[in-house]
């Protein structure tokens, strides 16, 4: 930042100071610290920068009994449920995104293993909402005539004292831990994303921890450059993981493409036990982090996966004097 | 080089549901067939569409097929970029949405779609992908089109489970509710299917490889037939050109032609 | 944009086509077909990009019996209902910010002239974010125990289904007109804000139409290049107006800042009932539109408002092929 | 050069207001004194201090004075900057912000604000400018902070109307709405004045220059004095240096020396 800034004590121009302490560790720090087992966890991301990196950790950290809720369980729950991390999945649609069914899950699911609580998508995300703005339900015109309200009774109504009819809501969800992957994130832990949002934002607020998982850490400054697009204020983060690929084999806007090859592969992972056990053990167990994980892959795959870059166009913030 | 006049039976229902679409429409559009389709319409008759994508893209233009329904190809250079929240509640249930597109594994008289399970819900025999987005969709949109191969399971008298309401018992349960829209066709590889005034739904016109016998077969109930039951155009040279050549080269979509 | 698209029939790859026809207009043009007497409106902007560009010529037009709503109704409809276009004023907090009281609007008031209809801030937000959302009423955890409630009949209340408490609802709020000034747009309508981005979006997609102001009309290409800034879709909108310094005396991040002399000004102006005419006669009537406006200003006093340039850090989009 | 001993009513009141915030705290910050009071905090003894701004601002960093609560200067080089709903939804009604600024036209024996009107709402006397954020402030942040002038009229018993619920009749009645939080202090240009356990407002420490009777004089009932009432330390050097040289050398706020 370049302004001379009157109301800024010059010496404390610090991240420190400005912004708290720095909240960087590694990440099997990070989920030993905040994970708990028997936690309601939040991995955020639709289709777009899932935090598969801080999902392995939680598998070979061993935790269990969790919760897991998300919009789309994706290849990333499909994973924490083979390895046995989970007791139960909030969901809206359970599948391999582009690819087919998810194995692990529905395995477990049609084998009557694995409770499930289910929404639309637009009541996955209405709990969040509600969650991330204090409120104890969200009302939306949705649910209403799908047999969905009749499996699931956190699905209520309410009467419109405006227009006298009924109108279904969803309950708040507050998850105990968010983790959130982000392009970039300074050192206190806030935020920017650009590309699909997702509900990352939403996910961040109503949690009661957040694990903040990022390509890179900038300085303070290009953070401020651009307010515009902190979409995670740092206060709301317990802990900043420096984690370059930390979506693969999701796709980070600008940094990496969706790895398409492993989605297709996983489909015939999943499908058989032995398989599943052994990639768990290869790529999971076999591994102390994500460095070692993405070095096993052909660099040619890994090249491949790199785009050209397309930068946006400046905005002009101006310099008040 | 393939004969022009042989299709497969993806490229009938891409360009018999592409035809459906009206130029200024707000579409949206899920991977696969329904983005063939409403490219398709783009570009010949509809270029004023709108094309949403529920990942939170409007009018996206990418310089690749997406493979997936959050595909990066369809943020750089598009529009504008939103929250789910804000797809589903400022776009959705705002009512801004002309045309949503389904899928389904069933779908029954009325016009009601199952994606979540085959058997009961608690004993599934077999577990599906659940509603994603579909029941909202099915809710909010002035229209929906629903896209499925056409066999005798997938189109019961009564779906398992009413993942996305259609008409429910008929046209005036949906309105009860105080829904607009409903199902507006069915398009399969067989013919088009449009629903009466009841909101039970009725063969409208036969893809041209198709018999009336052949879709009564594959429907599970005594599908009424229109009087005037029509028979579709094939798909045209300009359209098989524009989905071979610039949408899906790679037949990812499309299927074999054989 | 550079990006060899293969799903955008390149013959047509013109705004035209790819997001309908332009709607540029002039400001005369866009008041005089989407403003009607007795319409309520909602001239959009917390501080920041507020329209008096448009303002001024809905009084121009002499347009009467307009139901104005603002959370903060601010010099902008304190102009108008002194020049007697309003019937009525929905708002939350009436002042001229930083400086004292809204004169004009407070002499109707107090001389029970005007009608209002008032809430708190989060009460204006939330009924416009129902209004864009297509919802009746919106939930919020405020005005319970204010006297607002008992003097605004409808604040209503529902009980929650999973507390069993009682919460404060407001009701949807879809005005008629939304004026919204942004920064840059397309000819199309596609606008982008940066800077404080107050209640623009939201009362965009409330609203039945859509009148946006710019300052400056760019090309799709700047748009596309970072779709994440686009907040107002270009399908809203019906009329695009071109008006560089639209919002004086209030500002627009990066353009020009904010007049505050002119707030100052306002105490004295607008406290006189002879010295409000006058001005009202030379500033508004007296002039055919901004450009003339603008021109009366000495230029010293205009280029004082302009800041120097800092940009934002660019990020990456990506080339996916 | 100015005596460092002699210091205005508004110095005061900002170094007041300025130690009553911790380390950490998240503040809602106004403009004007409250914005000087939370700055100078913050160069003190609470760099952790992580300020609010209504018009959605967070952690500005601006480069003068802000004269207004949505100044350009608030944004560029600050952390985030985010929508209107968004500041009252997700960082108000969410809980998480602690300390929130109120002015008022009057304030009441249980710290209940007005800032409405004077007389009836429907035939006001005198009409102020209405709730804002206020009421939005008062009901979600965990205290509040009310600034005033000490003067009769404007701590009435009972106030005209209740713009900002302070406790209501007392400490139990906020609470049985289910509202968190309350009002924790009053500053005044007289004195620093506290609420006890049923909510009441006391006097709980003078300003240097201040007596106990001149605050019962200008008080409209008959208030409460703390059986150790203290008197507040003057201005330190220290923070009178960075109010006129830093934060306000313009004198905008801080108002004259005499």
């Amino acid at each position: 930042m370049t302004t001379n800034s009157v109301m800024t004590n010059p010496s404390s121009e610090t991240e420190a100071s400005r912004c708290g302490p720095s909240k960087v560790m590694s990440m099997t720090e990070a989920i030993s610290k905040y994970v708990r087992d028997g936690d309601l966890l939040y991995l955020a991301g639709f289709t777009h920068l899932i935090p598969f990196a801080a999902a392995h950790e939680i598998i070979r950290q061993g935790k269990k009994d969790l919760v897991l809720a998300r919009a789309t369980p994706d290849l990333i729950y499909d994973q924490m449920i083979a390895a046995g991390c989970a007791r139960k999945v909030i969901f809206s649609w359970a599948g391999n995104p582009g690819v087919g069914p998810l194995r692990a899950f529905r395995k477990k699911v049609e084998a009557g293993e694995l409770e499930i609580e289910e929404y639309t998508h637009f009541g996955t995300v209405a709990r969040l909402m509600a969650g991330a703005g204090g409120l104890p339900f969200f009302p939306l015109k949705t649910n209403t005539g799908s047999d969905l309200v009749k499996k699931n009774p956190s699905i209520k109504s309410v009467v419109c004292p405006y227009t006298g009819r009924e109108i279904s809501v969803v309950p708040a969800l507050n998850p105990d831990v968010a983790v959130i992957h982000v392009q970039r994130a300074d050192a206190t832990g806030n935020g920017q994303i650009w590309g699909i949002v997702g509900e990352q934002r939403e996910a961040a607020f109503a949690s009661k921890r957040v694990i903040l998982t990022t390509e890179e850490i900038v300085s303070e400054d290009v953070i401020r450059s651009d307010p515009a697009r902190t979409l995670i204020p740092g206060f709301l983060v317990s802990a900043v993981v420096e984690e370059p690929w930390g979506a693969h084999p999701s796709y980070a806007q600008g940094y990496y493409d969706r790895d398409n090859q492993f989605y297709l592969e996983w489909e015939a992972i999943s499908k058989d036990e032995a398989r599943l056990d052994e990639w768990l053990r290869e790529w999971v167990f076999g591994v102390k982090g994500r460095r070692e994980y993405m070095s096993k892959f052909e660099s040619s795959r890994v090249l491949s996966l790199i785009p050209k870059s397309q930068y946006s166009a400046p905005v002009d913030y101006g310099i008040y004097l | 080089m393939t004969d022009e006049r042989e299709y497969s039976p993806g490229e009938m229902m891409v360009v018999s549901a592409a035809r459906l679409l009206e130029d200024g429409d707000r579409v949206l559009v899920g991977i696969g067939l329904p983005n063939l389709a409403a490219n398709l319409a783009k570009r010949l008759h509809a270029p004023n569409l709108v094309l949403f994508y529920e990942a939170g893209v409007v009018d996206a233009a990418p310089a690749r097929l997406p493979l997936s329904i959050g595909d990066p190809c369809l943020v750089t250079g598009a529009v504008s970029v939103c929250s789910m929240f804000d797809l589903f509640y400022l776009y959705l249930q705002r009512g801004l949405v002309d045309v949503g597109f389904l899928g389904a594994a069933q779908v029954d008289r009325y016009g009601n779609i199952n994606s979540t399970v085959i058997g009961e819900y608690e004993r599934p025999k077999v577990r599906l992908g659940g509603s994603g987005g579909a029941c909202d969709i099915a809710l909010s949109c002035r229209k929906t089109l629903i896209l499925l191969p056409h066999a005798k399971r997938r189109f019961p008298e009564k779906v398992d489970f009413i993942t996305s309401p259609g008409y429910l018992g008929g046209r005036s349960e949906r309105e009860a509710l105080g829904f607009r829209g409903g199902p507006e066709a069915v398009v399969t590889d067989l013919g088009l299917l449009k629903f009466d005034e009841n909101g039970e739904m009725f063969l409208y016109a036969l893809n041209p490889k198709a018999t009336v016998e052949q879709i009564l077969e594959n429907t599970g109930w005594n599908l009424k037939v229109a009087d005037d039951v029509k028979v579709l155009d094939p798909p045209t040279d300009e359209e098989l050109r524009i989905l071979r050549e610039e949408l899906d080269p790679n037949r990812v979509y499309l299927g074999r032609l054989d």
